[in-house]
């Protein structure tokens, strides 16, 4: 029973994580490899809100939510409306720098010790008992339902909305779609306003439930074999691929050795490109044509 | 023997029948125009000969089956081609375009260029030498050091030529040479084609647009549509063929203009 | 090609900084200032500035002030290697400081031992080298030392415990945790207690209940954690989340003590060779009040490493002379006597080949009711 | 490459050797001597601390013209490069600690393990492009990590490997000047070799395969033969890095190969300029180089040793910000801008080239 939920939230780590990769990817096929920086930054937002609204917690998550929409607005207006047009390498390789230059930011203004938003803000993580004797901390629940929230609401919205109409068709063939009227630089960025705001929601939470450091954007990178497992342009992708390889990492550590769970998911990725590099559910790539 | 035997040739994508039982041949020194209206499969045809794509049926290179092997290893046995938007490397000279479609014919291993031993020296030498020859044939002499995407598209169009000839090919797949050419490019080509045909001896597969020049080069003409053979034979009866006209036309009342286009031998 | 002419004469325009004046000690340290692991040097490295500078406020060493060189080689190997290398040559330090991640302890130890240079350990890991017989030039004051505090730790285990230890252990996945966790397992054993399970945690890890799962099922009544701060005590939180409600041990970083009440569990237990502020010793405040004037961002719990570092520095000085050179430095070493005041159980001693001390001290505390509460008193271990 | 700019009146020769020759004009031969004078008296007079940055700009030299070989020519992504410098230094560490193996051993031995490396890293860019060429190889670089940290632990080197100062003819490699020649030479000759290929066969395939791959293979190149080529050229070139890295610091632990080395030697072939030997140069002085002088200038600054725990973060901040800058600004990198102001100078005081296409 443990060992289901150890794997359902990790899981839900990674596929909150992983949503925000699929998002940009499928908008704009750019990877964002600062999406772990921005997801940190995320919780380090919610510091500096809890000093900001003292004594009010929920006021501060929410502006701390805010604040992370218009960093990804921000991020793609200042630097990534830049990048549109340019090699799709050169676009990513902007992403790290982005990386890089929040780590630095952030430790210049918080200091590389070990934080922890849930005291700043005055809130416990009390533990409740599942059936089966199985154990979850309040925040991890609320991770693992955020998780099916914006799902839910990302399924809709691409399926329904009619920005997430647009965004569909912005990803499928983006000349078309700035022929129709649409507004290409408005879907681009509301989806990096999206992305972040998935990101920071699974930083802030984390770091709810167990602190925040500067070695937060690791676990981003962990969570980018689960978008590539699932396929980088699907939504429901990422989250198989996310139970997939939460499933082996849970598993290994339990079973085998937990050394390995720091190299599985890359194996599980290369032995996933080698098959089907295109990914579980995710689109492939056109032929070269001549 | 055929120089190039075309037995049977399909070609699907998904649902999407591209070549459906093609068959030609062209002898040695042959030139053969490959025509039919866009989405033909003209270029799918040329594709299968290249490997590039990978069809059912065979393709026989003075006899033997080639159908199956990599691209590369059909360039090797002289088949070359040209692209239908020239495909060259835009960063590297004209010279060095050239140099890379000598690529199959030069011998030297990278442990010796490494160190540019001598013998690799020597083969550089021998094939610039060769390169110059061709740049002569199709008047390039001009353009030699220039970066290829910075010449003119008629210019690069002539280069993609060279670089097919580079590989000394005994086949050549032209692909359109002449699309995106002025009158006087055209007729300059024209002049090069006649003269590989002549002075090397090249089988060529030629597929073009431009009536007037197939209907005075070619020695055959195939006709293709929706993948499918619609006439084979001597330019002069082909160009009068009515399906070929509908073909082209869709109806058969413009065909009196058409004949009238096509001056007879 | 003829561009790196260019870069060079750039280089060595923007590289070339005049060496300083030769009118003080000047001591060199190369630290983990920043980056990930910095959160256990850098308040180290903060309180040994804080030290120096009361040294110089209070007229210096031998008339002389102490200049100290900080350069940050963010716990990289390569970096720690070329500030040691500067602060050599180039500001013409006496003594190199090591503040940083065992693996630039290597290179930093090639270029000390290269130039014949005293380097000194502090904040920083012992490594074995200091233990008898020591290398020549190699010193330590750190606090945490390999093997011995497995050692205190596990007797600490034997004597609490009523019945049977079944053990479980947790380590980072670094080599320098892992080795010491492996030791600790081997003791175990020899001491007469089970253990059950060892779990080495990468360091980038989203989620540690996998690894508390497997480690409680393996049914420990003692979980024993010698690692950075972040794996010991998020292993803890992780068991506490599963219901896990027994002991459990780890070394006492700069940061137990803020920790310690934060978590307010009673049986979580740190041993640690420095007196927490808890105590309140005279040395306490004047740390505490030195550090409010500074205006330091670190709080006055985490200094106690740094100052006693800065203590050793000034006796080693005193007893070098001026001016001083790295031999005189290094015999007056190998023979000091260093006072703590109570911020550990007894004096800092090194000899000519014991340069880690002649005896260590262990305290364990943990949390009581409402506040830090002394469990075992200071428990002396000989070196030999 | 380095191709000549027309001197005067343009380029007079008579025979296509002439041609391939790499120096071609006087003022080329005079403009090498002098940069072999003045690499040949720095060590002379320069500080040991300059003396040591010298020699880092050389090992990342070496490494950044492999990724250059690897990623600007034949245009495969590599994030794994760290690994690969990684996995020279631990078969330098391994063999000298498990056989006292000597240098002539190590340096082959760790250009071996490169090619085994290349060939089996290679193996996805056969089926991958792009990006998800680039994730397989972030799986090489995790891969080798764990592996060297295995040993590490098992050995009981925590603090990493130490490996002796290699000795050369009975002469021992301990001084900072010799290393620096040594380093300079394998410089050289990593540069030479990559020369040599780009003007030959095998770099005409890369970089046809580069810029397209179907037609490359159309034109007779075997495209998985010459993306492996490059593979375990690459690897080679990087493992030796690695193995001369290990020497030269003594020490081999895993902390030293972070993924942020992998970036950084990213970094160094994008800011010097992709497709340029000249740019891997560049990139290599500029990235080794840029946290010092960020250092310098920061300690130009009033009450320094109050900032001294920033300096890490501030180097970092503004790694970003300049990379970013590069990024947007001059996709052509330091290349670029050299070369306008080559150009400059060249054509002062005109503004343009009269005819486009005489250079490369």
């Amino acid at each position: 029973m443990q060992l289901l939920i150890n794997i359902v939230v990790l899981a839900s780590i990674y596929a909150l994580i992983a949503c925000g990769y699929v998002l940009i990817y499928r908008v704009s096929r750019v990877l964002n490899l600062a999406h772990g920086e921005l997801m940190m930054f995320g919780a380090y937002l919610v510091l500096a809100c809890s000093s900001l609204f003292a004594g009010h917690p929920v006021m501060a998550l929410c502006a701390a939510v805010i604040l992370s929409i218009v960093t990804g607005a921000l991020v793609y207006i200042f630097l990534m409306r830049k990048m549109t047009g340019e090699m799709v390498l050169a676009a990513i390789l902007t992403t790290v720098a982005l990386g890089i230059l929040v780590r630095g930011v952030v430790v210049l203004v918080w200091s590389s010790q070990q934080q922890y938003p849930a005291q700043a803000l005055g809130i416990s993580n009390p533990t409740f008992t599942l059936p089966g004797d199985g154990h979850i901390s309040l925040w991890s629940l609320v991770l693992v339902l955020t998780n099916l929230a914006a799902y839910g609401a990302l399924f809709g919205f691409l399926r329904f909305g009619r920005w997430g109409m647009r965004m569909r068709a912005a990803g499928q063939n983006p000349l078309l779609a700035a022929q129709r009227g649409i507004n290409l630089h408005g879907v681009y960025a509301l989806a990096w306003s999206l992305s972040t705001l998935t990101g920071a929601l699974a930083g802030i939470l984390m770091a709810l439930d167990s602190g925040v450091t500067g070695s937060m954007p690791v676990i981003a990178l962990k969570a980018f074999p689960a978008a590539l497992v699932g396929g980088l342009d699907s939504l429901g992708g990422a989250l198989i691929g996310a139970l997939i390889v939460a499933g082996a990492e849970v598993l290994l550590i339990y079973y085998v050795d937990p050394l390995l769970s720091d190299v599985v998911p890359f194996l599980v990725l290369v032995a996933m490109l080698f098959v089907r590099p295109w990914g579980l559910f995710g689109t492939r790539e056109e032929l070269d044509r001549v | 023997m055929a120089e190039l035997a075309i037995e049977n040739l399909s070609l699907r994508f998904g649902g999407l029948t591209v070549l459906d039982n093609v068959s030609f041949t062209v002898e040695p020194g042959e030139l053969m125009a490959l025509i039919g209206p866009n989405g033909a499969g003209k270029t799918s045809a040329l594709n299968c000969i290249s490997g590039i794509y990978r069809g059912s049926g065979a393709i026989r290179l003075r006899g033997k089956d080639i159908a199956g092997l990599a691209p590369h290893d059909i360039a090797r046995l002289g088949v070359a081609r040209t692209f239908q938007h020239g495909e060259l490397f835009p960063q590297m000279s004209v010279l060095e375009n050239l140099l890379t479609g000598r690529h199959a014919r030069v011998g030297t291993n990278p442990l010796a260029e490494m160190l540019f031993l001598p013998s690799v020296r020597r083969a550089e030498v021998a094939h610039r030498g060769a390169i110059e020859r061709i740049i002569d044939l199709v008047e390039l002499e001009r353009f030699r050091h220039a970066p290829v995407g910075a010449l003119p598209f008629g210019v690069q169009k002539l280069v993609g030529f060279a670089r097919a000839l580079a590989l000394e090919p005994t086949v050549m797949l032209l692909d359109e040479p002449s699309a995106g050419l002025n009158r006087e490019e055209r007729e300059d080509l024209a002049r090069f084609i006649l003269r590989i045909k002549q002075e090397l001896k090249m089988t060529i597969v030629w597929i073009e647009h431009d009536m007037q020049m197939i209907a005075d080069l070619a020695d055959r003409i195939h006709v293709l549509d929706y993948g499918r053979t619609i006439a084979d034979g001597k330019p002069d009866a082909v160009l009068s063929d009515p399906n070929v006209l509908v073909a082209y036309l869709g109806t058969e009342t413009v065909q009196s203009t058409i004949v009238q286009a096509t001056p007879l031998p | 090609m003829l561009k790196r002419t260019l870069l060079g004469a750039i280089a060595i325009c923007a590289l070339t900084i005049p060496a300083s004046a030769q009118d003080a000690y000047v001591v060199g340290l190369t630290g983990a200032l920043t980056g990930p692991p910095s959160s256990t040097y850098a308040p180290a490295v903060d309180a040994l500035g804080l030290y120096i500078d009361r040294v110089n406020a209070a007229g210096g060493v031998n008339g002389k002030k102490i200049q100290l060189i900080l350069e940050d080689d963010g716990a990289q190997p390569s970096k720690a290697a070329a500030n040691t290398k500067k602060l050599i040559t180039q500001d013409k330090a006496v003594l190199i400081l090591n503040a940083s991640l065992s693996s630039t302890y290597a290179p930093v130890i090639a270029e000390t031992q290269a130039a014949g240079v005293p380097l000194l350990f502090a904040s920083s890991v012992c490594p074995k080298s200091v233990y008898p017989p020591a290398e020549p030039l190699q010193f330590c004051t750190t606090g945490f030392a390999a093997n011995y505090d497995s050692q205190a730790t596990l007797d600490f285990i034997k004597a609490r415990a009523k019945g049977p230890v079944k053990i479980g252990f947790s380590a980072m996945a670094i080599p320098l945790s892992r080795g010491e966790i492996d030791y600790a397992e081997n003791l175990s054993k020899e001491m007469g207690m089970t253990p059950v399970d060892k779990e080495v945690i990468p360091p980038p890890t989203a989620d540690y209940t996998s690894f508390a799962t497997k480690l409680k099922d393996a049914g420990p009544n003692w979980v024993y954690s010698w690692a950075p701060w972040v794996t010991q005590v998020r292993t803890l939180e992780a068991l506490r989340k599963l219901g896990w409600q027994d002991d459990y041990v780890a070394w006492g970083h700069l940061e137990a003590e803020s920790e310690l009440s934060r978590l307010k569990d009673g049986k979580f237990f740190v041993v640690n060779s420095n007196a927490l502020f808890q105590e309140a010793l005279p040395i306490h405040k004047e740390i505490e009040e030195a550090a409010k004037k500074a205006g330091s961002k670190y709080p006055a719990a985490t200094m106690a490493e740094g100052w006693i570092a800065g203590m050793a520095i000034e006796a080693a000085l005193k007893g070098a002379g001026w001016p001083a050179d790295p031999a005189k430095l290094k015999a007056s070493m190998e023979n000091l006597k260093v006072d703590t005041k109570g911020l550990r159980g007894g004096p800092i001693e090194w000899t000519k080949d014991n340069h880690f001390r002649t005896k260590l001290y262990y305290r364990v505390y943990t949390w009581s009711g409402d506040k830090i509460s002394r469990v075992q008193d200071w428990k002396s271990y000989d070196v030999k | 490459m380095f191709r000549p700019t027309p001197r005067a009146s343009g380029y007079f020769r008579t025979d296509y050797a002439q041609d391939l020759a790499l120096l071609q004009t006087r003022a080329e031969r005079i403009g090498l001597a002098a940069l072999v004078a003045i690499l040949v008296t720095l060590p002379f007079v320069a500080t040991p601390f300059l003396l040591d940055l010298a020699c880092q700009v050389f090992l990342a030299s070496i490494g950044a013209l492999s990724l250059m070989l690897l990623t600007g020519y034949a245009g495969q992504i590599s994030l794994g490069h760290a690994g690969l410098i990684a996995a020279g230094a631990f078969t330098t560490g391994i063999l000298t600690r498990e056989i006292h193996a000597p240098f002539w051993l190590t340096l082959p031995a760790s250009a071996l393990t490169g090619v085994v490396l290349g060939l089996v890293f290679g193996l996805p860019s056969l089926r991958l492009r792009g990006l998800y060429l680039a994730v397989s190889t972030l799986a090489l670089h995790f891969i080798v990590i764990y592996l060297g940290g295995e040993y590490e632990t098992k050995r009981g080197f925590s603090t990493g490997i130490l490996i002796e100062k290699p000795s050369l003819g009975g002469f021992k490699l301990t001084d900072g000047r010799a290393w620096y020649f040594v380093l300079l030479i394998f410089a050289a000759a990593t540069l030479l070799i990559c020369v040599n290929l780009l003007r030959s066969r095998s770099g005409r395939a890369w970089r046809a395969i580069h810029a397209r791959e179907t037609v490359a293979e159309a034109l007779g190149i075997s495209i998985s033969g010459y993306k492996l080529l490059a593979f375990v050229i690459s690897s080679a070139m990087t493992s030796v890095a690695g193995c001369l890295f290990a020497y030269y610091r003594g020490v081999v632990s895993i902390e030293a190969f972070d993924l942020f080395l992998s970036i950084q030697y990213v970094a160094m072939i994008i800011i010097g300029g992709m497709g340029s030997l000249l740019g891997a140069l560049l990139g290599a002085a500029f990235v080794t180089v840029f946290p010092y002088a960020i250092e310098a200038l920061l300690k130009l600054l009033p009450n320094v040793q109050k900032l001294a725990g920033d300096i890490f973060a501030v180097n970092y901040a503004s790694f970003g910000v300049v990379m970013i800058l590069f990024l947007i600004l001059e996709p052509l990198g330091l290349v670029g801008i050299w070369r306008r102001l080559q150009n400059y100078f060249l054509l002062w005081p005109f503004k343009y080239k009269p005819l486009a296409g005489t250079r490369k």
